[in-house]
């Protein structure tokens, strides 16, 4: 039992910490650190200044012009990011599309395709829930009809993040309507510039636009675009669902908030003393700070296993659950720290009016955008119905 | 005993009801309540003529209610509808300016006032009250004064001469900032620099607190009704919301859920029926105490649950059940949260 | 809206206050104070007293020697001696078969039944519960074979509450091999010193003996101990399910247990004060006090319904739930209370050493053996399905 | 970064799991834990004969051992096997007398040795404790004294000078009034009155601070192996029980339910594995309050859900299960319970 990083592992840490403290743009980083969505530009400009470092795609294999990092490594690496506040590397092109390519793509799909998604030529984004088809993937009804050398699709996808600013997007569509549904599913990679496509951005509940829809019709899309063999969309699904659980807990952003609430907490005041001093808030905020040590090692634990090449079971999706939930009882702790600071509705204007102390202004916003998080990427419910198969069969 | 809502309060449910659901319809209230000035004076002008300002003040101060469940039946109604018009700011002006003595009859009327109580450092708490009064000039900040946006009077709780005293503010001779809600509605920054005041009350804190209760009891009446109208929805989309070939009602771990929901909701009822019946009584700060902690919790439950059930669509902003539950959190926040309110009953534990 | 009884309600509820001030033994209030179960001697002893009153079977039919009580003044009734520590009426006869007979059985069954429960000759069990079926009464195995004027039975039940104390047992036994589960079971009475018939106790978790197991081996009954028709047993369970829930909420234990930690709370200390004032206990139980306010009223107006004549649909099961969770919620304040002192296995020898205070020393036990209330009577998940059902159907 | 455990205490986990298993099977174990003494003498020299003992002392005191993970891995097995011997007292004793620089080999040996700390008005905090020495003679009480019955010496804790001193008693000097625990295990009330002691430590606040972190890390480590056997119990009953024609586990509220038994006991894992890292250094005490409070959680989540999700039988005395519910929700209240440990934390994070 030790539960240290080894000699070379806190070197690559220090190193890690170094580059952040003198390459991440400041404003980028305040910008993050008040809770608000980072630009376009902002994330463009960091996506650059780590692929100038060739940590953009790190844990991309050599050959593909990444690090080869193991499971550590890439915890290390996020967790010191999000302490440090840098934006989210934007995953579709990197953490999605990059390793289907490299397991089921063509030579020619990877040799066009993988050198964009570094240098930013393409921002990918991600085709695969419906309307009707959210955490039933399999009953999806986005149709692409073989015509000639081209597919027809038809369709409509949502949930499509970050979709405004994308110039293609992956897609999961039917080629096939009869036989199992799971088994008429393929995997699609569509310019967005073809024409009968049309993105809508979707409000979210707090106010801000980081989601679309996207409506496919009669959208011609060359049969060479087609990833894998046709039918097989549904095991490149299973693949990437499997694939890049490094950060699947959110720890990095979990401690980063925590301390957040912490600095906020000795700010405001309750009865005259700092909210931190109040007995039901400290228990709040230490019940969690302790639920957030324990998932931390359980994140530690499952790297370990992964990096000695065990077998993940059912970790991930514990992960999920519990990092979402403690994620989502931080937010609620900063919201709930400033109590009516938090109500007015977050814009510039207010901001010199400093209703909450500085950087806090977009609590309220960031618990309800969080809510986010127990759903996206296979629902917390979701979660419990793959560990509890596992449970009855185990 | 009898839980039957008397004619009159039943008459008067029903036709807020109407009036909200034809003045301002769910599905258009986001035009409203998020834009300046973030309520409608139109529908303002329509509440008051329809008489629910008279529902909050008791007949001897000129209104015609102003009993605890008179507060329910109207804040019940401005919760279904999620209405985004600042009654509760008339609520809390008509209980001070009844206490001051003061004629109601222009608020009742309609007019827009607003009340300044609360601070940055001191979000809930009277003790902690900055703001001073030299003489009847006054100066201090009042924050996140709700309805602040547009009222013509403001009434602003001050120290004054080692007394909270009550003043009386031209919204004109101060400095007021407004702006909207993240769950709709109108608030305001209120600054006073030496701005002349009238005082209404030399000693306002039983004013204050039994206007607070008032409040509190509102808001959890107002959270009730808001929460009856997302169990409505919740159910009908897990009845027609298919997944996995079945409604997504028909999976025991959501069934179980839905229906600890539901039983929340009647804790919910329960306990705001038990607080109006005591306000103004010798029981009235414990009820109003035991409701505005426990409705805060549920609420809170109720607005998780319902997301966490309904999927991506429940935060997406033209779903309007977002809406009930952005308004179910930050409810909480107003007049003391659950942590304020469950201190409160743990220091009148150790003193009973 | 009136929260407050009707005059002749509130001298109702008087003469039970003072009825109890005078007649509840004072052994017998201690006893249950202290949390210990009545002894058989106490509860021969209460229910006498409340025969001579005519209150022991306050909601029978005056034709039956009951009162007639509505559902509000039996209310009152229980909800004041749950607060006067007296113990709590057996059920098995009074409220369960009484109500049964009364509806069910032939006018011979009323005329020789009825009076012997009121005056205390039979002390009544019931055989409902089978090994393989608890909360799915309708899979019931027991089987009662016709054979000329008897039916043979054999099986076995279990959770008979206090069958060691019992003469007779009614029992659902399965009459019909084929169909429907439901529609082959019977309703039958049966005398206990009947030859075949075995009763083993079970312990429960706290050490306590209170539930048992009943074998039957070629037990002869005669057929007019039949009750309805033959195979109308479901009919009967379900009969049984649907009334008598006045106390289903059991507030008035509960406004006891809240009464009692409160008063154990100003006695023991934590850090030199006295536990009540510890912010993170007072929180505990400042929050299930409210939640009990909340419940009481609850039940109040189930109770204003039913008193009314309404159709109580959804509101016993709520009940049950919330009812059932804040007594066990207060039982384990109790225990948290006590800290190390409630560990010692209770018994006489311990009670001079005063380990916890004078009345508390069995608040460990009951904390234990009350984790059947959300168990028995149809478990609260039972319940939930019910609640379920009609939500869907609604 | 390693959590494999090393070869050797892997080697003392599975010697001990065959010893208990052996020795005390839970099947026999109401016929020990329930009766006086509370325990097996041949069990106890057993565990001595096993090193159990050994692992809980440094080797720089005699022992073999010492460190979180030795303390650890010994209280999983005992929880797992669910072992009514009073290890606990062993290592409190064994904690002070190395701090006191005494020979620990008597009590490595097997020795019964106990610790009386706590007092009625003082369970879990050093501050109130009101027994008090006058030169080496203790007066005072020392309640629910864990491993007190049948112990031959005892560790007291007293006043003496202004000072938290540490004094030897011999058992036959006291007034020792042994009883059975409700979940098993001996204790004792023990009076002091006018008794002889020797003193062993001055100022002993330190020492006894490091042995309670070392004994509460050494109960959530024997609450965590008793919750893994409480959950392979469930999934069992929940594969092979069935109601409504199908194993009980088929159903999806009930599956929910014991997945988030099971994300908590992993929880409750690492933090166990965080404690004993950090014990005797600098974050011990507050990574050990930590777990302690985050185990008294949710060794009463899985008890309480376990029993629930069992029915009837989950409460009875013949159940084995019944047995490790009644440990896991009685540990809290060793050393200081959920709110104890959890008060501690809120006060270091204001002094942070």
């Amino acid at each position: 039992m030790d539960l240290n990083f080894s000699p070379e592992e806190q070197a690559f840490q220090a190193e890690v910490k170094a580059f952040l403290a003198e390459h991440l743009p400041k404003e980028i980083a305040d910008r993050v650190g008040r809770g608000e969505e980072p630009t376009r530009e902002d994330m463009d400009r960091w996506h650059a200044i780590l692929n100038d470092k060739g940590w953009l795609g790190g844990s991309w294999p050599k050959d593909f012009g990444g690090q080869a990092w193991g499971p550590i490594e890439q915890h290390i690496f996020e967790e010191e990011c999000a302490k440090a506040n840098a934006p989210r590397i934007v995953p579709f092109g990197l953490k999605m599309l990059g390793p289907v390519l490299m397991k089921f793509g063509s030579p020619e799909q990877q040799a066009e395709y993988l050198p964009r998604i570094l240098d930013g030529r393409d921002w990918w984004c991600q085709g695969y829930s419906e309307p009707g088809a959210g955490s039933d993937l399999a009953s999806l009804k986005t149709r692409a009809e073989r015509d000639g050398d081209h597919y027809i699709v038809n369709g409509q996808k949502t949930w499509t993040t970050l979709g405004q600013y994308a110039n293609r997007i992956f897609c999961l569509v039917r080629t096939k309507f009869d036989g199992k549904p799971q088994e008429g599913i393929s995997f699609l990679l569509i310019d967005l510039d073809t024409p009968g496509i049309e993105m809508r951005p979707i409000r979210l509940i707090e106010g801000g636009y980081e989601v679309n829809e996207v409506f496919f019709t009669d959208v011609k899309v060359p049969v060479e675009n087609l990833v894998g063999e046709e039918n097989m969309g549904w095991t490149i699904a299973k693949f990437l669902l499997g694939h890049e659980r490094t950060n699947i807990a959110g720890t990095g952003f979990s401690v980063q908030a925590l301390a957040q609430v912490k600095a906020l907490a000795r700010q405001v005041k309750r009865r005259g003393k700092p909210l931190i001093e109040n007995p039901l808030f400290a228990a709040r905020l230490a019940s969690v700070e302790a639920e957030l040590e324990a998932v931390k090692i359980t994140n530690l634990r499952m790297l370990s296993k992964a990096a000695a090449g065990g077998r993940l079971g059912a970790e991930p999706s514990m992960l999920k659950i519990k990092g979402t939930v403690i994620r989502q009882e931080l937010n609620d702790l900063a919201r709930r720290a400033l109590g009516p600071a938090a109500a007015p509705f977050p814009s510039e204007d207010l901001d010199n009016l400093a209703i909450a102390p500085q950087g806090h202004a977009h609590n309220a916003g960031n618990y309800f955008n969080n809510r986010k998080i127990s759903i996206y990427g296979g629902s917390n419910e979701i979660q419990r119905n793959i560990l509890a198969k596992g449970m009855m069969q185990g | 005993m009898n839980f039957e809502m008397s004619d009159d309060r039943r008459m008067l449910a029903d036709s807020l009801a109407r009036f909200l659901a034809d003045t301002c319809p769910v599905e258009k209230r986001v035009d409203v309540a998020y834009a300046e000035p973030w309520h409608s004076d139109a529908a303002w002008a329509g509440l008051a003529e329809l008489g629910a300002l008279y529902a909050l003040a008791p007949e001897e101060a000129g209104g015609m209610g102003g009993t605890g469940f008179d507060i329910a039946v109207v804040f019940e109604e401005l919760g279904k509808a999620l209405c985004p018009e600042p009654v509760l700011a008339s609520l809390l002006g008509l209980r001070l300016l009844a206490a001051a003595g003061q004629d109601l009859e222009p608020v009742l009327a309609g007019e827009r006032l607003a009340v300044g109580i609360g601070e940055l450092d001191a979000p809930y708490d009277l003790d902690g009250i900055a703001t001073r009064a030299e003489g009847s000039r006054l100066t201090g900040r009042k924050s996140v004064v709700y309805g602040g946006a547009g009222a013509e009077r403001l009434l602003i709780a001050a120290q004054s001469g080692g007394k909270l005293a009550l003043f009386e503010v031209k919204a004109g001779d101060a400095q007021v900032t407004g702006y909207g809600m993240i769950d709709g509605g109108p608030a305001a920054e209120v600054f006073l620099d030496d701005t002349p005041g009238e005082l209404l009350l030399e000693d306002a804190r039983g004013a204050l607190e039994e206007a607070l209760d008032a409040g509190a009891l509102a808001l959890c009446a107002e959270a009730l009704g808001a929460m009856e109208v997302v169990q409505g929805i919740l159910i009908d989309y897990l009845k027609t919301r298919k997944q996995f070939g079945q409604p997504i009602g028909a999976f025991q771990a959501l069934q179980h859920r839905a229906i600890d929901v539901g039983i929340e909701i009647e804790q919910a009822r329960s306990i705001v029926i038990l607080a109006a019946s005591a306000l103004g009584g010798p029981e009235g700060a414990k009820r109003v105490a035991q409701a505005k902690f426990l409705v805060g919790r549920i609420a809170r439950l109720v607005a998780e649950e319902a997301i966490q059930m309904h999927g991506g669509i429940g935060i997406t902003w033209e779903y309007p059940m977002a809406h009930y539950a952005k308004r179910l959190v930050m409810i909480d926040a107003q007049l003391g949260d659950t942590d304020w309110h469950l201190e409160r009953l743990t220091e009148a534990l150790a003193a009973e």
